[in-house]
């Protein structure tokens, strides 16, 4: 809307990337002597504060200064050669498929480091905590920024070392060996990703994912695409978490602290996701079409699955734990933009980036409930909260059980809030897939995931029976309703829900053209 | 005389000095079955070096050549080893291979004896040597 | 102002209402009362003022694009025809009854403000669903309205039956949803856009692929937001939420929302007679069985829920035989009368303490008490039970004598069957309705024993609400000549035979029971029963509230009490007991999907612990298991280093040849 | 006479172009000085023979920037130009730095280990040792003949053994040289045997001459010759330490003075692999399908049972912190073997080779990073267990935050730039060549290397349970922390120095 001109827009996307790394480095020295603050540990917090907001601000100049009116055309780019030896370039660009995600990452960890200037927590010293976080951001925001396939690489990995150290120096119970399972798995999934990217990379002559989605795999074999798509598909599969390899996210966040819980399902999913819309699709289509039948059969069984699971925890007397039943949501909700991908059409894709966003404010929202949850009872196992009729947390704290049915009636996709366009067009996508897919297999996906949809908001309403309603004894102490700090962290969350329910237009507009082009072959 | 004889010859010695390297418990005897595969490698390069000048393909004999460097090297080597030797024999009182297990990855906890008994047995071979001095 | 801003405004202005009433709800309570009932009567206003402009000419179009989706926009669209503006209006007068109601009902409920809100909510949602152009849209509107239906049944979350019947709600209506969702889907993929008028000019031109397929697509959501058989069973149980809130919701409105969507797209279920004839059969089931579940209800509000599901069957009756100006004519006439029964219904409950019928009949001169529901109470039950002259007469005929048009085959291209299905299904329903209504104005009027405790007078906004409803319950029957130029303009009048065939069957029924009722009273005395509230002298709220809660531990049972007394006891015989659980639909749900799910739930939780798990464990253990080998060769001994060098080269030298000569 | 004569000694007397073989004959040089200035010097003035070590170092070093312009050969045949001993091209000027280098750094830890061990070991010696042994490294690369190779690799073998030994009252010193020396003399032994093989069915000892000659091996030859390579290749893959002849690696490593095993880990397995390199890609490229399986079967065994071994490290056992780098030091060499199997099945064998050079620069620079800060933990810790570096970030936080960065280096993960860019060269020399087994491989073992990396590296930043005792850090070995720091973090700024060795043709 506003145009600012070429040099500063690159500045600011340029700044998105670096700012929290140079943020990072300056808070683990001493705080500078004007900046004192009451101690150290306050000191080290606001600066954390500071820099994430500055970066949201960066962003949403950033998203005033974009052009609306071509979002499919790569803005902001700065392209500099790093090391030539490896065709390796510090390509930067942002467009209709990348913007949003990099405002939401930006918010959804200024909202982290906020909720955590007033709630550290429990743990060693929060000056690392920050530099962590603040390299999480720029590992996170780089990913989907970034053009080139080997800081793709670069950035996919950089978010690993500070998520481990969040999960394992911050956590919850037996974090050492969530986090161990978290690194471990991802960085498979990771590595042999580089084997598809090298391949990729090697065959085609360059590394610039421009390029490669202007020539649409047409310097590629099939066979070399069907190789690539499998190696990159298994790596970003891990990532999003597609169904099978899932297993190492319910144990990360049932461990992860709740700032860690809210960046790993907010943002750290978004990226296996963005890389099937931003590498699989344009760069290898041919191969990605024999593989989009089985990816979109293995997300309608994550669907099922993971609500399931959720079915399965939220059970009286199952002793399931309510992170580990979100992330099992997480995973039923993640089905839905991998089935919206692997349609091959502009609605699928589009459903699949709207759910992308809808999920990180959503799940954001909900993990952040439960982190005060449990600060409040000091525990987030189902049975516990829940004796025998419920939690009645309408009863002891009105806002916060109406901001968790607000939440959960959002997250089972209820039409008029964000979680409903993304699964719809998907839906809509499977309905009529891409003409050479097979109509009939992809009628039977977009019937199961539909059925899915049902699952969903059974599990999601027990959780809130249980929790928000049941009969509150008369001495039991009433639980602290929502604080001043909650409330600013979770405003925007909420106010996005809702805006992106009524209004989608604010981010298919964004997405739909340049959705357009990337199927259509990259014709510039 | 054919090429076969001192081929067979030299392949012969090396499996012997192979052997010995293997089975022998002494450290010593295993340094002098060392030195019988290198010669055995000397006899097999002067062997091709006539054959080979025979056919008039090789007229700079750098086949003898490198056996002179062999053989110096031998020579270097069983002063080092010699001298290792030694070494072994007087901090253990016994050059005998099948002994020498500090440096193994031992199972059990053995953190705590391998630092003293280290120190208990350097000190009995010091007071070997004073009085061995004396 | 042009119609199309008002028509934008009367959805918009119940919503802002209900935004502020949020938001304002605990920091200003002064407020909240006027936050509540103002928007609703503003918006009615305004749906009168269009109704008017509308006049049944030419439909009101407007529309702005809400957002692109990759293949086909959805469009914020507004399509106003003639049975979108009565209907409106309809909802905006039976909303303003009940907020003004609710005021009263609920007076000193802390959770007064969420409930107002979410009632104005669900008001702008309905408005949506009538008014929208775009089925996206609708179904934006539709499932809004199914989550407020969700909160507002779950009002009372304390009572366990408000918790799992608030829940049973919103998941049976979302099990319809689900293939309504992909029967939109269709009509889209077909007609390329979201907007009503090109579907229906796509149907108009034959472009339906299958339209069979999409029609019964369709009819499953509307089955399950109209609570139409198969998946009607949530509507009984949800009359564990407030009054009021079934009022409007659950008689009125909501399940109001799918005949009307059928209306509005007949032109694709008239595409193909199999789709009416399912329609007609269906509409047919759930005439008779609910009648008879009717009957053998104790819970008052329980009766008035299964004749809401019959009389929603009428509806779907006409609209199978392709008369919609007779299916909407009911659905107004029903509305008004049915949103009175609920009203006085709450009325009663409160001065009597109970919602248990048998313990009602063992009270004498309860109408005494509550003089204003006694009469407005009857008005609406005469009407109810199509008896001429009030308005539910003229609206059941119309019904009936469209049946009578299309089975004596006059209708072109609708099934005869379906005809007479719908007439006869409609006969022996008129028969039951005048049976169940007589009974249950028996059981709470003639009750004798004990004196009728006495609370006092009823709030004033409850009892003037009843009068406001009672107007239309009588004089409705007037505007059968007005209506056809709002709808296609076919005739409403009653015809002779169906009228006097009807009323006759409808005089039958109330006799029957009154001799039953005279034959079983004198039981009433010698079995006391009684379900009553712990505090009667609460707010009306709180009253219900604890008669619900203690209706179960009562007698056992939420439905139907053990009274020997009961005339539907006598009349139905052996039927009672299976009617009583409305013939055990919810036991085979049960058996068809909850066990199932449930199955799989806990064979997913094995799976993912022992199979997904164990393979990743396992990947874990491979390398420490080569590693502890690994560490135990190191023995320490060089020869067997220098031997395992060797070795190697050996193996190393031979594999090298093989593979030089072999590859 | 004189005439005949004349021609006879100008054919007899080369033409030696003395700049060319400046570096390793500057080393040589200053190791005989030192050993003569030792005689003279007092025991207080000791160190001064480090110093001088250190500074003949750096100067052979700089040597090396004349040499930059073009390929300088000397030691060549009368009769043929250009088939000579001595070559000097960019492959053995890199190679020559990273050795001289790694020396340097290895000579710097080692000033302070002399010092700390007060008299006990025997500076002259030790200095005179180390100088050898380095120039011989720094000959091999440029060695282009079989005899100069051996002898190359002898000269820097031998005096390591003594170096391991050199500890005179320590009985696993002792017992460490012994292993050593036999595994290694036995490797030498089979490696001549190979290399009499490949001159009986060449004749000549010429890499390049092996390279023509061996193509027209007739029939019952062949089978010797595949033989002769095979065998030859044994000598550096153990001086490589790939797996069948890994075994002395951790035994040895434990039994060493640590800048000696400092200097084995880097400037041992450089000889090695260059060893390697000359003889498979230089002298047999007919024979890639020989040595082309051969080498990705020693890589891939190399890497899993490096990175297997030390997985299972106990942190409390004493001297586990040099075992884990030992193993870790194993599986970094069956890294470096991929690219050089991988130039068997590439058309560009250069480029590939050019991987391997890459990545030995980055491990050179880093390995001695990691081996400074056990020394420097060593010295109040004698022990050196894993669990001895609990809580390092209190006491001395820059030396953890260094030593973490190494460690993420070698497990290739940000924040260790340069590690993750050198393993990406690594993989797209696989790929590239086709080896996509080797490559899965590969991607596996950096997940199980990652384990222990990150394992010891959060032990590092875990709350320590004594006090912190502090006390100065010597001035030679913050100098040889604070250079591969800085040059490691240099590289991951700008990967590209090291990198381009994997672009351009080095031969």
């Amino acid at each position: 809307m506003v145009d600012i001109n070429e040099s500063v827009m690159q500045f600011l996307l340029a700044f998105i990337v670096v700012g929290p790394l140079l943020g990072a480095a300056a808070a683990l020295l001493p705080a500078p002597p004007g900046l004192k603050g009451k101690s150290p540990e306050q000191a080290v917090l606001r600066h954390g504060v500071t820099v994430t907001g500055a970066v949201l601000i960066a962003a949403i100049v950033l998203t005033l200064g974009f052009d609306h009116d071509q979002p499919s055309k790569m803005q902001a780019t700065t392209d500099i050669s790093w090391i030539p030896a490896l065709d390796v370039r510090v390509h930067l660009g942002t467009d209709g498929i990348s913007l949003p995600l990099l405002v939401l990452t930006a918010l959804l960890t200024f909202l982290c480091a906020l909720y955590s200037y007033f709630k550290m927590p429990s743990g060693p010293t929060p000056k690392a905590f920050v530099a962590l976080l603040l390299v999480l951001e720029s590992g996170t925001l780089a990913t989907f920024a970034v053009l080139d396939l080997l800081l793709f690489f670069l950035a996919f990995e950089m978010v690993l070392i500070p998520m481990y150290f969040l999960i394992a120096r911050w956590g919850g119970e037996e974090r050492q060996a969530a986090a161990w399972k978290f690194i471990l798995y991802t960085l498979l999934g990771s590595v042999v990703m580089l084997l598809g990217l090298l391949l990729v990379g090697l065959k085609s002559g360059t590394f610039d994912m421009m390029a490669l989605a202007t020539d649409n795999g047409r310097s590629l074999t099939t066979s070399v695409q069907v190789i690539a798509v499998l190696a990159i598909g298994i790596g970003l599969a891990v990532k999003t978490p597609m169904w099978p390899l899932h297993s190492w996210l319910p144990d990360a966040h049932t461990a992860a602290p709740t700032v860690g819980s809210v960046l790993l399902a907010g943002v750290l999913l978004k990226m296996g996701t963005y890389g099937f819309v931003r590498i699989l699709l344009p760069i290898t289509p041919d191969g990605f079409r024999t593989f989009a039948p089985y990816l979109a059969a293995f997300a309608v069984v994550g669907i099922i699955y993971g609500s399931l699971a959720c079915l399965a925890l939220a059970k009286q007397g199952a002793k399931g734990d309510l992170k580990r039943l979100i992330a099992y949501s997480s995973v039923g909700h993640m089905g839905f933009v991998l089935l919206g991908i692997a349609t091959m059409t502009p609605t699928g894709v589009n459903g699949a980036l709207f759910a992308n966003i809808a999920h990180g404010l959503i799940t954001g929202l909900l993990f952040f409930l439960v982190g005060a949850l449990k600060d409040r009872t000091g525990t987030t196992d189902l049975d516990t909260l829940a004796e025998k009729t419920g939690a009645a947390l309408y009863g002891k704290a009105p806002r916060l059980g109406g901001l968790l049915a607000f939440a959960a009636v959002a997250s089972l996709g209820l039409p008029g809030l964000a979680g409903f366009w993304g699964e719809m067009l998907a839906l809509f996508g499977a309905f009529d897939p891409a003409d050479d897919l097979s109509r009939p297999a992809f009628l039977t996906f977009m019937a199961i995931a539909a059925f899915g949809t049902l699952l969903t908001a059974a599990y999601m309403l027990i959780v809130v029976r249980r929790v928000c309603m049941g009969v509150a004894p008369q001495n039991s102490p009433g639980l602290a309703d929502i604080q001043t700090y909650e409330f600013a962290a979770w405003t925007p969350l909420v106010a996005l829900t809702v805006l992106a329910g009524l209004w989608p237009k604010a981010l298919l507009g964004l997405t739909d053209p340049a959705v357009q082009q990337l199927l259509a072959g990259g014709t510039r | 005389m054919h090429l076969a004889y001192p081929a067979v010859l030299s392949a012969l010695l090396f499996c012997t000095g192979l052997y010995g390297v293997l089975a022998r418990r002494n450290a010593i005897l295993v340094l002098m079955s060392v030195e019988l595969m290198l010669n055995a490698v000397n006899l097999n390069l002067v062997a091709f070096d006539v054959w080979l000048s025979k056919t008039a393909q090789d007229t700079l004999h750098s086949g003898q050549a490198l056996t002179l460097f062999t053989i110096a090297i031998a020579a270097a080597e069983i002063g080092i080893g010699l001298a290792i030797v030694l070494a072994v024999y007087r901090n253990r009182g016994t050059s005998d291979i099948d002994k020498l297990r500090d440096t193994a990855e031992t199972d059990d906890g053995d953190d705590s004896d391998d630092g003293h008994d280290a120190h208990e047995s350097a000190a009995s071979t010091t007071a070997e040597k004073a009085e061995a001095t004396a | 102002m042009t119609t199309t801003t008002l028509a934008v405004l009367v959805p918009l202005l119940p919503f802002l209402g209900a935004a502020a009433g949020l938001f304002l709800g605990r920091t200003a309570p002064g407020f909240v009362r006027p936050l509540a009932v103002l928007p609703s009567v503003l918006s009615l206003a305004l749906a009168v003022l269009v109704a008017v402009r509308q006049g049944g000419d030419q439909a009101v179009d407007a529309a702005t694009e809400l957002t692109p989706t990759g293949s086909v926009p959805i469009e914020l669209a507004l399509h106003i025809d003639g049975f979108a503006a009565l209907v409106a209006v309809l909802v905006g007068v039976v909303a303003s009854c009940v907020q003004i109601y609710s005021t009263g009902y609920l007076r000193d409920d802390p959770r007064y403000p969420s409930y107002a809100a979410l009632v104005s909510l669900f008001t702008s949602a309905m408005l949506l669903v009538v008014y929208s152009g775009d089925l996206m849209v609708l179904l934006v509107g539709w499932e809004i309205m199914g989550i407020c239906s969700y909160f507002l049944v779950g009002h009372y979350w304390e009572t366990p039956e408000a918790r799992a019947a608030s829940l049973k709600a919103f998941l049976v209506t979302k099990l319809g949803d689900v293939p309504f969702l992909i029967g939109l889907f269709a009509l889209a993929a077909d007609a390329g856009s979201f907007r009503i008028r090109t579907v229906l000019g796509t149907v108009a031109s034959g472009g339906l692929d299958h339209p069979t397929l999409i029609a019964l697509l369709l009819l499953a959501g509307v089955a399950g937001k109209s609570a139409q058989f198969p998946l009607h069973t949530w509507l009984p149980d949800a009359m564990a939420g407030p009054t009021p809130v079934s009022a409007l919701i659950h008689a009125a409105t909501m399940v109001a929302a799918g005949v009307y969507f059928i209306a509005r797209l007949l032109p694709v279920f008239a595409a193909s007679s199999a789709a009416l004839l399912v329609l007609a059969v269906m509409a047919a089931v759930t005439m008779a069985g609910s009648a008879l579940a009717a009957l053998a209800q104790d819970d008052i509000k329980r009766v008035l829920a299964y004749s809401t599901i019959g009389q929603l069957g009428y509806m779907t009756g006409a609209l199978a035989v392709g008369d919609r100006g007779a299916a909407v004519f009911h659905l107004l006439s029903h509305g008004a009368f049915k949103a009175l029964l609920f009203l006085a219904a709450g009325v009663i409950i409160h001065a009597a303490g109970t919602n248990s019928l048998a313990t009602m009949s063992r009270m004498k001169d309860l109408r005494a008490r509550v003089p204003d529901a006694y009469w407005t109470m009857t008005v609406a039950l005469l009407a109810l039970a199509a008896i001429p002259p009030f308005s539910g007469f003229f609206s059941k005929e119309a019904v009936l004598g469209a049946a009578e048009h299309a089975a004596t085959g006059h209708a072109e291209d609708i099934p005869g069957a379906a005809g007479w299905i719908v007439l006869v299904a409609g006969l022996v329903t008129a028969l039951l309705t005048a049976a169940y209504a007589m009974r249950l104005w028996l059981l709470a009027f003639r009750g004798h024993g004990a004196e009728a405790p006495d609370h006092g007078r009823q709030p004033l906004a409850m009892n003037a609400v009843l009068w406001v409803l009672a107007v239309p319950s009588l004089a409705f029957g007037l505007t059968t000549g007005l209506l056809p130029d709002w709808f296609d303009g076919h005739d409403l009048t009653p015809t002779l035979a169906t009228s006097v065939l009807g009323t006759g069957v409808a005089l039958v029924g109330g006799i029957v029971t009154y001799g039953a009722w005279r034959h079983t009273t004198a039981l009433a005395a010698r079995v006391p029963l009684g379900a009553v509230a712990a505090h009667p002298e609460g707010d009306a709220g709180l009253v219900e509230a604890e008669a619900i809660a203690s209706h179960a531990p009562a007698y056992g049972d939420v439905a139907s009490a053990p009274d020997p007394a009961d005339p539907g006891r006598l009349l139905l015989g052996p039927l009672h007991r299976h009617a009583a659980v409305g013939f055990h639909l919810d036991a085979v749900y049960a058996a068809l999907f909850v066990r199932p799910v449930q199955a799989g739930a806990t064979l997913v939780r094995f799976l993912d612990r022992e199979v997904v798990d164990a393979y990743v464990r396992g990947a874990g253990a491979l390398p420490r298991l080569l590693g502890a080998a690994v560490r135990r060769a190191q023995t320490g001994n060089v020869q067997t280093y220098v031997s395992a060098l060797l070795a190697g080269t050996v193996v190393l030298a031979v594999a090298a040849l093989l593979v030089a000569t072999g590859a | 006479m004189s005439s005949l004569a004349q021609p006879l000694a100008e054919s007899v007397v080369q033409s030696v172009d003395w700049l060319a073989i400046a570096p390793p004959t500057i080393a040589a040089v200053v190791g005989l000085v030192v050993l003569v200035v030792d005689l003279f010097v007092g025991d207080a003035k000791k160190a001064l023979l480090g110093w001088l070590s250190v500074a003949g170092l750096a100067a052979s070093t700089l040597m090396l920037l004349p040499l930059l312009d073009g390929d300088r050969s000397t030691f060549c045949l009368t009769g043929d130009a250009n088939v000579c001993s001595y070559t000097a091209d960019r492959f053995t000027l890199v190679i020559q730095f990273l050795v001289l280098g790694g020396a340097l750094l290895a000579a710097l830890l080692s000033v302070t280990a002399l010092k700390d061990a007060n008299r006990e070991l025997p500076e002259g010696e030790f200095w005179f040792l180390l100088l050898s042994s380095a120039a011989g490294a720094a000959l091999l690369p440029a060695s282009r003949d079989m005899a100069t190779l051996i002898v190359a690799l002898e000269v820097a073998s031998l005096p390591a053994f003594a170096l391991v030994g050199i500890k005179r009252g320590d009985r696993k010193s002792s017992e460490a040289a012994l292993k050593f020396f036999l595994s290694s003399v036995t490797a030498t032994a089979v490696s001549l045997m190979g290399v009499s093989f490949v001159y009986a069915s060449t004749g000549t000892l010429y890499l390049t001459e092996i390279a023509n000659e061996i193509q027209n091996v007739d029939g019952q030859l062949h089978t010797l010759a595949q033989a002769g390579v095979v065998l030859t290749l044994v000598g550096f893959a153990f001086k490589t330490a790939a797996v069948p002849f890994h075994f002395w690696v951790p035994d040895t490593y434990v039994g060493a003075p640590l800048p000696v095993a400092a200097y084995l880990s880097v400037v041992g397995k450089a000889v090695g692999f260059s060893g390697l390199i000359l003889v498979t890609v230089i002298a047999l490229p007919s024979y890639a399908d020989v040595w082309g399986p051969a080498l990705a079967a020693l890589a891939a065994l190399t890497m899993t049972i490096g990175n297997v071994g030390a997985l299972r490290q106990q942190s409390t056992r004493a001297y586990s912190a040099v075992r884990l780098l030992a193993w870790s030091s194993v599986g970094q060499a069956g890294y470096l073997l991929v690219p050089i199997a991988a130039a068997a099945y590439s058309q560009d064998a250069e480029k590939a080779i050019g991987s391997t050079v890459a990545y030995a620069l980055m491990y050179a620079a880093v390995n001695l990073g990691a081996f400074a800060v056990a020394a420097l933990v060593a010295r109040t810790k004698p022990l050196n267990r894993i669990s001895d570096y609990r809580g390092l970030y209190a006491s001395r936080p820059l030396s953890a935050l260094i030593l973490g960065f190494f460690l993420l280096c070698l497990a290739g993960l940000p924040p260790g730039i340069i590690g993750l860019f050198a393993k990406v060269t690594v993989f797209s020399a696989a790929v590239d060549a086709g080896l996509g087994w080797l490559a899965v491989v590969m991607a596996v073992n950096v997940v199980i290397a990652l384990f222990y990396y990150l394992q010891w590296t959060t032990l590092l930043f875990r709350a320590p349970e004594g006090e912190p005792e502090k006390h100065r850090v010597p001035a030679p070995l913050t100098a040889a922390i604070a250079l591969t720091a800085v040059l490691g973090v240099a590289l991951s700024g700008a990967p590209q120095l090291v990198l381009r060795f994997s672009d351009t043709g080095l031969f």
